[in-house]
């Protein structure tokens, strides 16, 4: 492809719209990856030293809505004096949109396959861990997330939480569900199914349907993978990623759903949890994880360090799990949660599994650019 | 501008014999068109001035132009002998009536007088009293917290005035102030206004299209068209001797009669003379218009020295006090007489359409025009 | 002179009579919104045309450029049908919320009397508390098993019915959100008829409803057509809707451009879909203009 | 047009006579617009957390938002957003719409009539400009970014709104006000300014609602400071709700009650005729 050198398209829109004062402003950033701001300040913080864990401001905080106990947060503003500002976001696809467009956060909660796209970004630091007071519930006890794939050594991130993607439906309305992905094209429950809005959830689950990878960008197989998803939409009631709700209200009768949620689901809004059934379909479910990490722009990364180290706590890791409804992954974490899902086998996540063939991965520029394609064509047709 | 106006202030020696306004060649262009031509005009201090004529004939336009809301294209305004040409509004002395009143909604009557007066940084004192003097002179006493919105038409109207005579401007402009009253409000306003200029004394400038209303209320009137004074005189003079077409057809109903003149006779028709005596001026062979009041042609009754003209009865129109009566002198003149109806007149003594008349009227009643 | 030619003259008298030391302040009050405008809107309107041309470079960040890619990917029928589907959409939010809003207008400003003013503000009222609270409140009144299908079923009307995630949704959604602005301009040019109207209309058609055909909906079609901007416009950009209530094939321009911003992370094409959305609008504005040039000749 | 006000023919009979009917098909229509409402109302004072069973009263959720410091910094920011966007928008806006009004020259006129645009744009246009803009820019997003994108958005509200109380105004106050000895500027200020009162009352309080409920452009254009409430919220829906949010509602909706209020109240302490409601219907 032949591409007109960026500076000169710039120059000229420059002289078209701005004259030549603001040229000075906007050369300094930009639309290209090249130069601009993040990166090059991800070279700065790698020389300079790593934070140190000390209230240095409140705590810029960006994650999922309602996705931590009010009182953990509670007790953290109330031991260190300093207030949460809380940001939530809807996708990481959203989230890692907002950093890269230069919000400035102090702890993001991105998934396993972001955090490593923000670590070679350069968008995230370098963590001590000796700032760690309960450093050894989260490390050094053989977790595998002493070095998981997406973060050697856990140098950026500290690991949080853990889940499959999976299925749950009614069994009062639906009696024929065959443990499998196709459960999602279910003639029964037509017109009730729910499949998560997020692009590796849709794409994936159609992947193991087909019998493909989760993290395929092979043409043939995106156009399969497009095909099979249009053929899915005369059956969906929606795309949603407000699982929990769509079940509460009675909308879903099969929902294609985090194994957290339901359990959050299951304990906190069903008005009768013996009718729900979560399965693990037989061609393979994915199994995901994410964790805390500091951007590189953070304002207070002094504040952040103890609120990572804060959540490490066993008693917020108690309090955590039992308000989330997943499993947290510390020492402590596994053993709560097990106790939590005991009830619901499917429930259960064996963190030896995590390097399975289902978690997301990166792509390059290209073949994410047509994985997005697909989910793009999927939502508009 | 400030050294513009000492310099015209050091100049001029403000006298009483000073004019209070002197116009010199004012233009008035818009693009192409020209609203106000080349006019020279000088109103005198204390006095009752009326610019009348038709709308668009440039009236409104020169008013605007002495208050300064229009820059002259050409031509000198000078105020009481200064130089004001390009001055800003707000710096003459002169104050203005608007036609919609242009009360200020958001002040009660009190704001709105004093207004003027808060401006010129008095003391609150003295605006006080001289907004009170003057609500009392405009009879609007009891009404100095009402909102403009409260106020009756006439009310409103006498706001406008106060707040812009409270102000003792040398010049008060007033841009058809009646014309949104109803006829028997107005009227009464007419009387007033009269009495306020003569008891303040103050040079008024009035613009107006109602002829009575000028005739009534004036010392001088100006009769405007098309952007040029048609006749300037007291009252009795432009509806006497009207010294054009214009300003005698404008001014109350003219009989009109155009001819050649020889021999002591105009004649307006074929076959048709109409004596004119004791005009030499007049040359053989020129065209003369003639005009002559319907008021000022009699039906009967007449005098020995009177000039008589045949005619028949073409309509019959009573109006009560007068009665009006069209009579053809030729297939083309038709001349209006009107006729006050007298305590002695029986309503058979008059004439109905068609009768054959002679009428006729005093030499001196023709007014011969250029 | 005729009596025309001399008002056109009063009126270019009025039009041009400001004194250029008063023109000044005017220019001088002009510059900071127009500078204002010309930065952040007219600019950036331009980066948004400009960027439309570009493509995603390696990074995942935009890069501008020369190329016709994004209208030509554009092209496809999947887009197409989107933009269609918008277009629908907003059409039946327009003609849905004239249609409702009228008699609504009609009601309060003929026949509101003394609480004229009271039902208006009882009627905006709902409108300045949240949009997105309200919809999400429908949304829990309307699911499957809501307070409404549970009333259905108690009184045995119907075994339920499915209300949301379907195109009627988003278009319910879309009119609840806007149809106060159908309602006020409506009102507004009812006040300012003249009843006697109604009246005199009364004597020449023989039946009320013809008198209404004849007199009343000419009479207030500027504000039918203010109404009809202010509901079409938000709803032909609207992605909200869409988002809370609709169901897998009720796409519209807006949640693809959102997508593309937020999700796709492909801005050129969302740039290019932003364009495409704007030259629609300036095709219906002149369509509109002329609309309303015709009421404005008919006055 | 005739067509799709087919189906009202039925009650238009009686509107043009009885109005039965058509105070009936009001009256339902305020009752279908109030029925989300009582929702929220009565879901805010719900003792359980389910948004579809009630279970008792409680103000539980009340004390849940007051103690959320996520949801009152959200508050805080959209109350910030809509009272600088409103008062810079008024002053821009009025400008605008003066100059609209006042000014001769036709590159003046032109100026002026484009900066109207943003009227007939749908907000997502608005919303990716800005974002495309200010990324560009390298400008951090933030609230002074939500601000400047809603000013843009609002100035052409509020330059029409003042713009159609100008036109009813007569030329002559203002040249009467010069004529009082008043410069241009001080005609301005001390009677069009006064005169034109409610407008930008009304234009104000219209600025403020419009801005404070506004979600699109906030959601293009927000950045880590606390959220707008709107964005807060939005992302509630989308992920899990609290109730919380139904108390948030049902102040909100107090906070409304109090504006309309206010809007027909403001004037006539001021001694006006016309309500500043009606300038928002008129507008």
């Amino acid at each position: 492809m032949t591409e007109p050198r960026l500076s000169m398209n710039r120059r000229d829109f420059l002289r078209g719209s701005f004259g030549v004062g603001a040229a000075a402003a906007l050369a300094a950033c930009g639309f290209s990856g090249g130069s601009s701001t993040p990166s090059a300040s991800s070279n700065a913080s790698s020389a300079a030293p790593m934070a140190q864990a000390k209230v240095d401001g409140d705590l810029i905080y960006y994650s999922w809505a309602d996705y931590c106990d009010p009182a953990v947060k509670a007790g953290f503003k109330s031991k260190y004096g300093v207030n949460i500002v809380e940001t939530n976001y809807d996708g990481y696809a959203g989230m890692l949109a907002k950093i890269q467009a230069g919000n400035a956060y102090d702890v993001v909660l991105p998934g396993a396959r972001y955090v490593e796209l923000m670590r070679k970004q350069g968008l995230i630091q370098k963590l001590d861990k000796s700032q760690f007071k309960n450093a050894d519930q989260l490390f050094g006890w053989g977790s595998y997330f002493d070095n998981p794939w997406y973060d050697p050594n856990s140098d950026y991130s500290t690991p949080f939480s853990m889940w499959t993607t999976g299925i749950a439906y009614r069994k009062d309305k639906v009696t024929t569900a065959q443990g499998s992905w196709n459960d999602l094209w279910n003639e029964q429950a037509k017109g009730h199914i729910y499949v998560l809005d997020e692009d590796d959830e849709a794409i994936g689950m159609a992947a193991l349907k087909l019998g493909l990878d989760v993290n395929t960008a092979n043409p043939d197989d995106l156009a399969k993978i497009k095909d099979v998803l249009i053929s899915q939409k005369p059956y969906l009631r929606a795309y949603s990623t407000d699982d929990i709700n769509n079940m509460a209200s009675g909308n879903a009768w099969i929902h294609h759903s985090w194994s957290g949620d339901f359990l959050n689901f299951i304990k906190t809004q069903a008005t009768d949890p013996t009718q729900w059934v979560y399965e693990l379909p037989k061609e393979g479910a994915p199994l995901n994880s994410d964790a805390w990490v500091i951007p590189t722009n953070a304002p207070h990364p002094g504040t952040a360090l103890l609120w990572l180290d804060w959540l490490m706590q066993p008693d917020n890791v108690a309090k955590n799990i039992d308000y989330l409804g997943y499993p947290l992954l510390t020492k402590t974490g596994p053993d709560l949660y097990a106790k939590a899902a005991s009830a619901y086998p499917s429930l259960a996540v064996d963190v030896s599994k995590v390097v399975n063939p289902t978690v997301y991965k990166n792509h390059d520029p290209a073949d994410q650019a047509a994985r997005n394609a697909v989910w793009t064509e999927v939502k508009a047709a | 501008m400030t050294d513009q106006i000492s310099a015209a202030t050091g100049a001029s020696d403000v006298t009483s014999q000073t004019p209070a306004i002197e116009l010199i060649g004012l233009t008035k262009k818009f693009g192409d068109t020209t609203v106000v031509d080349h006019l020279s005009l000088d109103i005198r201090r204390g006095e009752f001035f009326s610019l009348l004529g038709p709308s668009g004939c440039g009236k409104t336009t020169t008013l605007r132009m002495i208050a300064g809301f229009s820059d002259a294209t050409e031509g000198r305004i000078l105020l009481g002998g200064q130089d004001v040409t390009s001055v800003q509004p707000h710096k003459r002395n002169v104050n203005t009536v608007f036609q919609s009143y242009a009360l200020f909604d958001h002040l009660d009557v009190e704001g709105n007088v004093g207004f003027g007066l808060k401006r010129k940084g008095l003391d609150k004192s003295e605006i006080s009293r001289r907004v009170n003097d003057m609500l009392e002179l405009v009879d609007l006493g009891g009404r100095k917290s009402a909102k403009p919105r409260e106020l009756s038409g006439g009310q409103k109207q006498r706001v406008a005035l106060a707040r812009a005579l409270v102000n003792r401007p040398e010049v008060l402009l007033l841009d058809e102030p009646l014309a949104a009253l109803d006829l028997k409000l107005r009227h009464r306003m007419q009387v007033e206004l009269k009495e306020i200029q003569r008891e303040v004394g103050i040079t008024f400038v009035f613009v107006t299209h109602d002829q009575d209303e000028a005739l009534t209320l004036s010392d001088r009137i100006a009769i405007m068209n098309n952007g040029v004074i048609e006749q300037c005189g007291t009252p009795e003079d432009v509806y006497e001797r009207p010294k054009t077409v214009f300003a005698a057809g404008f001014i109350g109903t003219s009989n009109l009669m155009t001819g050649t003149y020889s021999a002591g006779a105009v004649t307006v028709a074929p076959g048709l003379r109409v004596e004119l005596p004791g005009h030499p001026e007049l040359i053989d062979g020129s065209t003369a218009s003639i005009a002559i009041r319907p008021e000022k042609i009699w039906i009967a009754d007449f005098e020995p020295d009177m000039v008589r003209v045949h005619g028949t009865v073409a309509a019959t129109v009573y109006h009560g006090a007068t009665t009006q009566y069209l009579v053809n002198i030729s297939p083309e003149i038709q001349l209006t007489v009107v006729e006050q109806n007298l305590v002695r007149s029986h309503h058979d003594d008059r004439w109905s359409d068609g009768d054959s008349v002679e009428i006729g009227w005093k030499p001196e009643h023709v007014v011969v025009i250029g | 002179m005729s009596l025309q030619v001399e008002d056109a003259l009063v009126d270019l008298a009025k039009e041009k009579r400001r004194s250029p030391t008063r023109t000044r302040l005017w220019n001088v009050l002009l510059a900071p919104p127009a500078l204002w405008m010309l930065v952040f809107f007219i600019s950036s309107v331009t980066i948004v045309v400009l960027l439309s041309f570009g493509h995603v470079g390696d990074t995942g960040k935009p890069v501008f450029g020369f190329s016709l890619d994004n209208y030509k990917a554009l092209s496809d029928p999947v887009y197409l049908k989107v933009f269609i589907r918008s277009a629908v959409f907003a059409i039946a939010t327009t003609a849905i919320s004239l249609v409702l809003g009228y008699p609504v207008a009609y009601t309060i400003a003929l026949h509101g009397g003394k609480y004229k003013n009271a039902l208006i503000a009882f009627l905006v009222i709902p409108f300045f508390a949240s949009y997105l609270i309200r919809m999400y409140a429908w949304s829990t009144l309307l699911a499957d098993e809501g307070l409404i299908n549970q009333l259905l079923r108690d009184t045995g009307l119907s075994s339920g019915i499915r209300f949301l995630n379907t195109p009627g949704a988003v278009i319910a959604g879309l009119v609840y959100g806007s149809i106060v602005f159908m309602v006020l301009p409506i009102y507004a040019s009812l006040e300012r008829m003249d009843t006697a109207l109604i009246e005199a209309g009364k004597d020449l058609y023989h039946s009320p409803l013809q008198t209404f055909f004849a007199v009343t909906v000419p009479a207030t079609r500027a504000g039918m057509l203010g109404g009809v901007l202010l509901v079409f416009l938000p709803a032909l950009g609207d992605f909200v809707s869409a988002q809370l209530l609709g169901g897998p094939s009720t796409y519209m321009i807006g949640n693809l451009i959102q997508q593309q911003f937020f999700e796709g992370q492909n801005q050129p094409l969302g740039s290019a879909l932003t364009v495409v959305l704007m030259l629609a609008l300036l095709i219906f504005m002149v369509f509109y203009l002329r609309a309303t040039q015709r009421v404005n000749r008919e006055k | 047009m005739a067509s799709e006000t087919v189906p009202t023919t039925g009650r238009r009979r009686s509107v043009e006579g009885k109005p039965t009917f058509a105070v009936a098909f009001t009256a339902l229509f305020l009752f279908v617009l109030y029925v989300p409402i009582v929702v929220v109302v009565l879901f805010s004072f719900n003792s359980k957390k389910s948004l579809s069973v009630f279970g008792g009263f409680s103000t539980r959720w009340y004390q849940d938002f007051f103690n959320d410091e996520g949801l009152l910094s959200s508050l805080r920011a959209s109350l910030f957003i809509s009272t600088v966007t409103m008062l810079c928008s008024i002053v821009l806006g009025t400008m605008l719409a003066l100059a609209l009004e006042r000014v001769t020259s036709r590159p003046a006129r032109i100026t002026g009539t484009v900066a109207l645009i943003p009227l007939v744009t749908p907000e997502i246009v608005t919303g990716v400009a800005a974002l495309l803009f200010f990324t560009g820019l390298g400008m951090k997003l933030s609230l002074t970014t939500v601000i400047i994108a809603e000013i843009t958005f609002s100035i052409s509200y509020v330059a029409v709104i003042v713009r159609g109380r100008l036109s009813s105004m007569s030329d002559e106050v203002e040249e009467a006000a010069r004529d009082l000895g008043c410069t241009p500027f001080q005609a301005l200020r001390l009677v069009v300014l006064p005169t034109i009162l409610p407008a930008l009352i009304a234009a104000g309080l219209l600025i403020f609602a419009l801005v404070f409920d506004d979600f699109i452009l906030a959601f293009f254009t927000t950045g880590i400071d606390p959220q707008p409430l709107s964005v807060r919220i939005y992302s509630e829906i989308r992920m899990t709700i609290s109730p919380a949010i139904n108390a948030v509602g049902t102040c909100m909706l107090l906070v409304s009650v109090l504006l309309i209020s206010l809007s027909l109240v403001v004037p006539r302490l001021l001694g006006r005729k016309d309500s500043s409601l009606d300038l928002i219907s008129g507008g």
